[in-house]
C-alpha cells in the first residue's frame, strides 16, 4: 500500500527553538536531579556576573533556596547588575537564541540558552510562572518593575502575566522560580560546591547564600579590584573560514570587498590586502556580495601561508596570578599557594586563549574522602567551573599527564593539594553542549602542562625547604647523640682510654651543610652500588 | 702441616688483631684531631671484575668511606663499632653467633639496626673492611652445608667421624667446618649431586663403592660451608671434583658458583671458589643424546641462559655450545629424569659413560 | 566607568536555529573528520528508508562517494522513496527544526535537524550549494524537478539558486553534496562499517554503494518481507507530565478538557476519565484552556496510582528475530545464530520498547585485530547503527554485565562473536544529542540483559553439543585403548593369567551416556574433595 | 620385641600382599563378569575427622569410586595398577625411589601422568586405598628429616651411630627411619627446636649436657620422616617430648601437627602422631613475661591464629588463652630473640624455667 509524497507531507511542521528544547531538555545540561540544579545555579551566577562586570559594578549576588517538599524547592536570584529594560525582559528570559553575547567576546555564556533554559525547566516541572523584578538606570533615574510571565513555547515568546511598576534603590535583577524533580547536594558536582568553586575564580565578586536549612554562608570579596572588561575583537585572519568570509561579505554594510577585510579581521592592514590582491589576482574593490566561494576560498589559503601578528589579546582578560591566590586563599587557607598566568597563545591558527593555573597546598586543599584528604582538581573557563564530565576533558587529561614523581609528590592522589585551572578565551572549544568539558588541543593541552609543571616547581621548592629545615635540626642532635658512644665503643675495641673529643665534635657538628650535599652524594653511589650488589644474583 | 686445631687458634688471633685495629685506626684519628673515616672496598657490581688467572671475582679498587663527620655515615660507623666489638667477644670466647641473633643482641647497643637487613649490610661491610670473613669473626650461617656419603674421617672437636657410617643420609657438613681436620680417606674422587633424591639414589646404588667416590648432596644453591669443604677436599686431598646438576641454567649456575664464586661473595672468594671442579652434566647435548624426558624453557629460563652467556665465568666453548644448543631446544631436564630407563641408569651407564669422556 | 541598561541592551538580538548550528556544529555530531562523514550517511540513509516505508516501498539507495581532494569529496545519494514535492524541498533541506516526524512514533530520525544539517555542513567546509533532484506522484502523474539551492543561516530558509522541470522514471529523491574536512574511513567509526550494519539491521533494504577507491559493493536484500508501518501512538498516561497536559490544552481544539484527555491519551476511557472526576473533584467538563496547572498536576499524581493497560504496542514495529536472523546470515554468514526478540516493556512508567539481539559466532563474526578474532557489539535504536560513545551506552552497560562464562564461554573477549542488540521505540532516550548512547534505564538493561542471556543459553547448547559430539567419539577409543592394558597389569600384580575381559570391555564402551553424566557428578565431588584437601594446610 | 630388621621385613610381606590383592579385586571381577570398581576412601575435608580418643586426625567413612566403565575414571585406576605394579618391584628388592623418580618411570607405561600433581595423587590414592604409608610402599620423600644431637645409638644397615659422635650438626635423619633400630641411649628427654639457628646454640651451649636430653633442629615444618623418629623415641623409649619454637601462628602449629597430625595426611596420622608430645613455648605469655623484642602480627598472621583457635586440636584451654592474648598483644616473637639478654640466656635461664614450670 504506497502512499503518496503530498499525503505525506501534510504532517510536516516547522518547530520553535523553544519547542525542540523542551523536547530535548537534556540538551541544555538539564538531566539528573542534582546536575539540574547546578545548571540553574551556574546559568543565573554566570549571567549576573556578566551583567555586572559590563556594567562596570562590582558583583554581589543573594541566592535563597529554599525546600518546598522533597525535590521541590523555589530559587530567589538577586544581583546588583544594570538590570534588564522592561522590553526585553521576556526575550531575555523567554526567547531561545536570544542574547546579547554573540559577538566574538570573553564572556562566561554565550548561547542565548541559559536563561531561558532555567525558566523552560521551571515551567516544565512546575507550571508555575517567573517573577522578575528588574531595576535599571533610564538616564539619571533608577526605573523599577515586577513582572510574572510565562514561556511559550509555540511562539519561542514570553507570555506576561502581570506586570506593575516598583520602586527600587538600586539597578539589579531579582529573579524567583520554582522546579520540581531536581536536587540540592552538597556533592562535588552540586550546587554548593558550584558557588564555592565561583568565589574562587572570581574573587571580586560576593555572594550570599541561605540554604534549604536555612543556614547562611557569606563569601566574601578576596579583592576589591573589578575585572577589566574584555574587548570585542575581531577574528584573526588564521582563524577563520571561506565560509566565514561569505557569510560576513553577504551580513556587512561595506560597499567594497577590502574595506570589509580591513573592517572585519583583525591584524589586517591595508598593505596586507594589497598584497592579498596582487598574489591572487581577485578585484578586492568589488562588492563584497560578489564574492565568490573559490575566491574566499583562495583568500583563507593564502592567510594560512601569510605572516601575522598574534590576535589581539585586548579581549582575554584572564583573573590573573595574584587575584587567583587570593581567592585560593580565601577559600582553602592552604599552607602553600602558587599561581600563574600564561601569556596568550593561540589554538586552531587563529584562536587565542590563556591557561591560569593555582596549586594550593594543606589547609582545606583537597578533598576529604571517609577520614582521608585527597587531591583535587577545579577546571573553569571564564572563570566558570566545569562541575561535569572531568573524565573528557583536556584540563584534566593534561594534569594527569603530569609525572608528578618529579616534582617530588610521590602519591599525587592521596596528597592534600588543590590544582586550579582557568582557560580563558573567546571560543573555548566545548566538546559538548553541556560546556562541562574542553577539547584535547593540543595547544591546550601544552599551556596547561606547562603552566601547571611552573608552579609545580615552587611546591616542590617549598616542600624541599619544608623538609630540609627539620633534618637540619636533626643533624645537630645525630652528632651530640653519636659521637660519645661511638669512641667509647671504639676505645674498648682498642683497649684504650676514651680520647679527648671536644674538638672533633664541634668540628663536625658545626660543618657547613654544603659539605654534606657532597658526601651524601658520594655516599648515594656507593648505597646504589651496595644495592646492585645485594640485587646481584651469585 | 700444622694441625686442624692450632691453624683455628691461629685463625682467631689474626681475627682479634684485626678488629682491635679497627678500634685503633678510629681513636688515632680523634687524638690527631682529625675526624675519623673508614675506607670500605665497594661492593658494588661495577668493583666486582672476574680475576682470569685466579679463576674466581675479586674485588677491585674502589672504596666507599664511613666519615664520623657525615650524618648519614655516622651511624654505620657506630653500628661496625660495636658489631666489631660483639663479635671480638665471640672470637676471644671461642663461641659463635647467627646474624639473626646478633640482630638481636644489638637491642641493647646505643645505636642499633632499623631491620635484619641493614645489620646484615654492616656484617659485610665489616668482612670486607678487615678482610676476614665471618665465620672468622664468629658470625655463622643458620643453614647447614650439604650431606656427605663416604669413604672420608673428618675429626671436630676430638670426636672422630666416618662418613659411610652415619646412616643413610650422611654426614651433614657444619658451618664451621674450617675447625673439622680432614683426617683420612679411601676414594679417588668427589661426586656432588644437586638433590638429596639423586643423593640417596647414588646412595642406594652403591655409586660410592663402584666409583670409589664421596657423594655430595649439595640441596640446591650450595652453602658457604658446602663450597669450604669441595675447596679443602680438592685442595688439601688432591680430590677431583665433578658436580651434576639438573641440565637448566639454575643447575648450571649452582655448579658455577661451586667452581668460580660468586660476584655477592666476590671478597670471600678466595676462601670458597674451586677453580679445579668440573661440571659433570646434565647438559643440552645429554638431553639430546639421551633423549631425556624435558620441560619447555619459561621465559625466566631464557633470560637466565642469555645472562649466563655473557658472564665472564662461563667464556669456555663448552659453555658457550651447551647455552646456545639449550636456547636452540628450547628445553630443560632434571636428573631425575634418566629414571625414563630405569632407577639404576643414572650410576650404571650416564656416569660412567660421563666420567669416561671427560 | 559604569554603563546602563539600555546601552548595553542595544547589541541584544535574536538568531536562527541555522545561526546557532552554524556555530556550533559538533552538536549535530559533526566533530572530527571520520564522524562527520559516518553521520552524514547516516543521516540520508536513515531519511531514505523512513521515508520509502512509510510510502510503502521497499528502501533501496545507491550510493557514490567520490574523492576530490585530500578530505574532499562528493556524496551523491539516491533513493526510490516517495519523493519530495516541490514546494517542501528547501523546506526538508533548509529549514532547522522542520520535519515531518514531530510526532509519538517509531521513526529512524525524529529531530528534524539531519538533512539540513548536512546541507549546513556541506556549505560551510565547500561554499557549494546543494543540488536535489525529486521525483514524486501527483494523482498518477510522475512529476520531475531538480533544484540547486544553498540555505540561507540568516532566515533557516532555502535560496534557490536554480529550478527546472525534469523527466523522471519513478519516484525518489537524488542528492549530490560536496565536503571538505571529512575522511573516509574502514574502522568500526567509518562510513562503510555503518552502512553494513545497516545492512544487518534492515534485511529488506538493498544498497549499492562505490567507494572511493571505485569498487562497488552490493548489499542485498535478504528478504523481500516490508516491515509494517509503525503506527502513531498517543501517549500513556504513566508518560505525561503536568507540564504536557498543559502544553496539550493550550493546543487543542476539543472544546471539554474530558475530551481532550480520551482523544489525546492512550488507554484513557470515559469510565477512567468519570473516576477521575470524582476522585479529583476537579470539573472536566470545563475548557481545556480553562485547566489551572495545580489540577494539572494532581490529575498525574492520580494516573500514578491508577492502574492502566500497558502502553497499545502497535506503534513499535520490531525486526523481528526471523529477519534478524536473515540479516546477520546475509552480512556474517556465521557458523551459528540465534535471535530473539522481547515482549514490549516500558520505562520511565509509561514509555513502551521492545530489545531485540542476536549472537553470531564463526564464520564472519566478531572483528578482525592483528590475526586475532574479537567479539564485537552492535548497537542498533530503532534498526540504526549506534557507531559511537559505545563506552556510556546502556546497551554496552547491560551486555558487559553479564557473566559469560555462565553460557560457557570463557574468554569473552577474545572469541569470534557478534552481539547484536536494537531498542524499538517511539522514543528511545538518548544521552546525548548525537543520538550515540543510550540511557541506563532499569528496564532497559534488565530487557538487554535478558534477551542476551536467552540467546547466550543457545549458544551454550550449541558449543556443548559440539563438544559432546567430539568427546563420544573420544570415549570408545578411550575404553578400547584402556581396558586391555589396566587388565595385563592387573594380571602382572595379582601374578595370574589375563581373564577373558570382551564381554567388560562391550560392556563398558556401550555403557549409556547418561550414566557417564552421573559418574561425571560423582567424580567432580570427589574430585573437588581432593582439590580443597590439597590446599587444606597441616 | 622383634628386632628392627624382622619388623622391617614383616612390613615388606604386608606391603606385597597389599599391592597383590588390588591386582586380585581387579581380576576376580573381571572373571565374574562385573566391571571393577575401587573404591579409594575420600581425602576431602569433610571426610577427615578429629579423634578425641585418639588426638589426632582420621579419615571418616566417605568413599569414591574408581570405575573401569567410567571414562574419567578409567585412567586413574590404570595409573593405580601401574604403580601398585612398579611399587611392589621396590618393595620385593629393597629398594627405594621418590615420586618424582617414578613419575619419570611411568613415561614408559601405556597410561601415563599429565604432571607431577597427577601422580602424587594417585600416590596418595593408592596408600589410602591399602591402608598401608608410601614409605611401606618404598615411595621417599625428597627430604631429609631433622638434625639430631645427643647421646642416642641408632643401627641402620648394620652400622651403629651415635649421634653425639658424628659432628656439630649431628645425625640427620633419613626417609627409611623406619627401618633404623633404636639400639640405645643415655638421655632422659627430647627438646625439639624450629630452626638451626637455635639447634647451633643449644649444642654450643652444652643443652644435651645441662639437660640430659636429645636435640632436635626441626628445620621448619618437620618432614614425615621426623615425625616417625619423634613417636617411636616417646614410645619405643619412653622418652617425653618438647617442642621449643617461634612465638608465631606457625610456630605453634609445627608443634601442633607433631602432637596431633595433620589434617592432609589423615590416613597416616596413626603412624605419625605424637600426642604425648608437649608445647614448651614461645607462648605469648613468654613474650610480655620476657619482654621479648617483637614483630607486629602481620594480617595473614592474625587469620592463621583465627583459624587455629577454631581447630579442634586447639580446644586446650592452654591454647584459648594464649592465641587470645597474642591477638590482644599484636606482636609474635622469635626464638632467637632471646639474644636480646645474652646468647646464653635461652638455655641457662629461659628452657630451665619452662621445664620447671610444665
Amino acid at each position: 500500500m504506497e502512499r503518496e509524497a503530498s499525503e505525506l507531507f501534510e504532517e510536516f511542521k516547522e518547530l520553535t527553538a523553544s519547542e525542540f528544547f523542551r523536547r530535548n531538555k537534556q540538551m541544555l545540561g538539564f538531566s539528573g536531579k542534582i546536575r539540574s540544579l547546578t545548571m540553574v545555579f551556574h546559568e543565573l551566577i554566570t549571567n549576573s556576573f556578566d551583567a555586572a562586570e559590563e556594567a562596570g559594578i562590582q558583583p554581589e549576588i543573594s541566592i535563597d533556596l529554599k525546600r518546598v517538599d522533597k525535590d521541590h524547592y523555589i530559587l530567589k536570584h538577586k544581583d546588583n547588575g544594570p538590570g534588564i529594560p522592561e522590553n526585553y525582559i521576556t526575550k531575555v528570559y523567554c526567547t531561545m537564541f536570544a542574547g546579547s553575547k554573540f559577538r566574538n567576546i570573553q564572556s562566561r555564556g554565550q548561547q542565548g540558552l541559559g536563561c531561558s533554559g532555567c525558566v523552560l525547566l521551571s515551567q516544565m516541572t512546575t507550571g508555575k510562572p517567573a517573577r522578575v523584578i528588574s531595576g535599571y538606570k533610564k538616564g539619571d533615574e533608577i526605573k523599577g518593575v515586577e513582572m510574572t510571565f510565562k514561556m511559550d513555547v509555540k511562539t519561542n515568546k514570553g507570555l506576561i502575566l502581570n506586570k506593575k511598576k516598583v520602586d527600587v534603590d538600586s539597578t539589579g535583577v531579582a529573579i524567583e522560580l520554582q522546579f520540581k524533580d531536581v536536587s540540592y547536594s552538597l556533592s562535588e558536582q552540586g550546587a554548593f560546591e558550584y558557588i564555592r568553586r565561583s568565589m574562587i575564580a572570581n574573587p571580586h565578586a560576593k555572594v550570599t547564600f541561605r540554604d534549604p536549612t536555612g543556614q547562611l554562608f557569606i563569601f566574601h570579596r578576596a579583592t576589591e579590584i573589578i575585572p577589566p572588561l574584555p574587548k570585542e575583537v575581531l577574528p584573526h585572519p588564521k582563524g577563520v573560514t571561506a565560509d566565514d568570509l561569505i557569510f560576513m561579505a553577504k551580513h556587512t554594510d561595506k560597499r567594497r570587498f577590502r574595506s570589509l577585510l580591513t573592517s572585519s579581521l583583525s591584524r589586517m592592514s591595508t598593505k596586507r590586502v594589497n598584497e592579498i590582491e596582487e598574489i591572487t589576482k581577485i578585484d578586492l574593490n568589488k562588492r563584497p556580495k560578489d564574492m565568490k566561494w573559490e575566491e574566499a576560498e583562495q583568500i583563507v589559503e593564502l592567510f594560512a601561508q601569510m605572516d601575522f601578528m598574534a590576535p589581539p589579546t585586548s579581549g582575554l582578560i584572564p583573573i590573573g596570578k595574584e587575584q587567583i591566590e587570593k581567592g585560593i586563599r580565601e577559600i582553602l587557607n592552604p599552607e602553600f599557594v602558587a599561581t600563574t598566568t600564561r601569556k596568550p597563545k593561540t589554538y586552531r591558527g587563529g584562536v587565542s586563549f590563556i591557561i591560569e593555573a593555582g596549586i594550593a597546598y594543606g589547609g582545606n586543599s583537597g578533598r576529604v574522602v571517609g577520614d582521608q584528604k585527597r587531591s583535587e582538581i577545579m577546571r573553569f573557563a571564564n572563570r566558570v567551573p566545569l562541575s561535569f564530565d572531568q573524565g573528557s576533558c583536556a584540563l584534566t587529561e593534561a594534569l594527569k599527564s603530569i609525572d608528578w614523581k618529579r616534582y617530588g609528590i610521590r602519591d599525587i592522589e592521596n596528597t592534600p593539594i588543590t590544582v586550579f585551572v582557568n582557560i580563558v578565551s573567546t571560543n573555548v572549544p566545548y566538546l559538548s553542549t553541556g560546556k562541562q568539558s574542553v577539547a584535547p588541543e593540543d595547544e591546550i593541552l601544552h599551556e596547561v602542562r606547562q603552566a601547571t609543571m611552573k608552579i609545580a616547581r615552587s611546591l616542590q621548592k617549598y616542600l624541599n625547604a619544608k623538609r630540609a629545615a627539620k633534618e637540619e635540626e636533626m643533624r645537630s642532635k645525630i652528632f651530640e647523640t653519636y659521637v660519645p658512644v661511638i669512641l667509647k665503643e671504639a676505645a674498648i675495641l682498642s683497649g684504650r682510654d676514651v680520647p679527648e673529643y671536644e674538638y672533633i665534635l664541634a668540628k663536625v657538628t658545626r660543618r657547613p651543610k654544603i659539605l654534606d650535599e657532597i658526601d651524601k652524594e658520594t655516599l648515594q653511589e656507593l648505597t646504589n652500588d651496595d644495592m646492585v650488589g645485594d640485587k646481584d644474583d651469585e | 702441616m700444622t694441625s686442624r686445631k692450632e691453624h683455628a687458634l691461629k685463625r682467631r688471633d689474626l681475627a682479634v688483631n684485626k678488629l682491635t685495629s679497627l678500634g685503633d685506626r678510629i681513636i688515632d684519628d680523634v687524638a690527631k684531631q682529625t675526624v675519623p673515616a673508614i675506607r670500605v672496598p665497594s661492593r658494588g657490581t661495577s668493583n666486582i671484575v672476574y680475576d682470569e688467572d685466579r679463576r674466581y671475582y675479586v674485588l677491585g679498587d674502589r672504596y666507599g668511606q664511613r666519615s664520623l663527620g657525615n650524618v648519614k655515615q655516622i651511624k654505620k660507623i657506630g653500628q661496625m663499632v660495636y658489631m666489631a666489638n660483639f663479635c671480638k667477644g665471640l672470637v676471644q670466647t671461642g663461641k659463635t653467633a647467627t646474624l639473626r641473633e646478633m640482630y638481636y643482641v644489638s637491642e641493647g647497643w646505643d645505636i642499633d639496626f632499623g631491620d635484619q637487613q641493614e645489620s646484615n649490610i654492616v656484617g659485610e661491610d665489616l668482612e670486607v673492611t678487615l678482610g676476614i670473613t665471618r665465620e672468622d669473626l664468629g658470625l655463622m650461617p643458620e643453614e647447614d652445608g650439604a650431606s656427605v656419603y663416604g669413604d672420608i674421617t673428618l675429626k671436630d672437636d676430638d670426636v672422630e667421624i666416618n662418613a659411610m657410617r652415619m646412616g643413610k643420609s650422611g654426614y651433614t657438613i657444619s658451618p664451621t667446618i674450617d675447625e673439622v681436620e680432614l683426617l683420612d680417606h679411601n676414594v679417588e674422587r668427589v661426586i656432588a649431586v644437586e638433590t638429596m633424591g639423586m643423593f640417596h639414589r647414588m646412595v642406594q646404588e652403591n655409586a660410592y663403592k663402584k666409583f670409589n667416590t664421596l657423594i655430595v648432596g649439595l640441596k640446591g644453591q650450595a652453602a658457604r660451608a658446602t663450597r669450604r669443604f669441595l675447596k679443602r677436599v680438592n685442595e688439601e686431598l688432591g680430590l677431583p671434583v665433578y658436580i651434576c646438576n639438573d641440565g637448566d641454567p639454575w643447575g648450571f649456575h649452582i655448579a658455577m658458583v661451586i667452581i668460580s664464586g660468586s660476584a655477592k661473595l666476590a671478597h670471600v672468594n678466595h676462601e670458597l671458589a674451586t677453580p679445579n671442579a668440573k661440571f659433570l652434566g646434565v647438559t643440552a647435548s645429554d638431553i639430546v643424546n639421551y633423549d631425556l624426558p624435558t620441560d619447555p624453557l619459561k621465559d625466566i629460563d631464557v633470560l637466565r641462559l642469555k645472562e649466563l652467556y655473557k658472564d665472564p665465568r662461563y667464556r669456555d666453548e663448552f659453555w658457550k655450545v651447551e647455552i646456545k644448543k639449550m636456547l636452540k631446544i628450547g628445553k630443560k631436564a632434571e636428573q631425575q629424569s634418566f629414571s625414563k630407563y630405569g632407577l639404576e641408569y643414572v650410576v650404571d651407564t650416564y656416569i660412567p659413560e660421563k666420567l669416561d669422556a671427560l
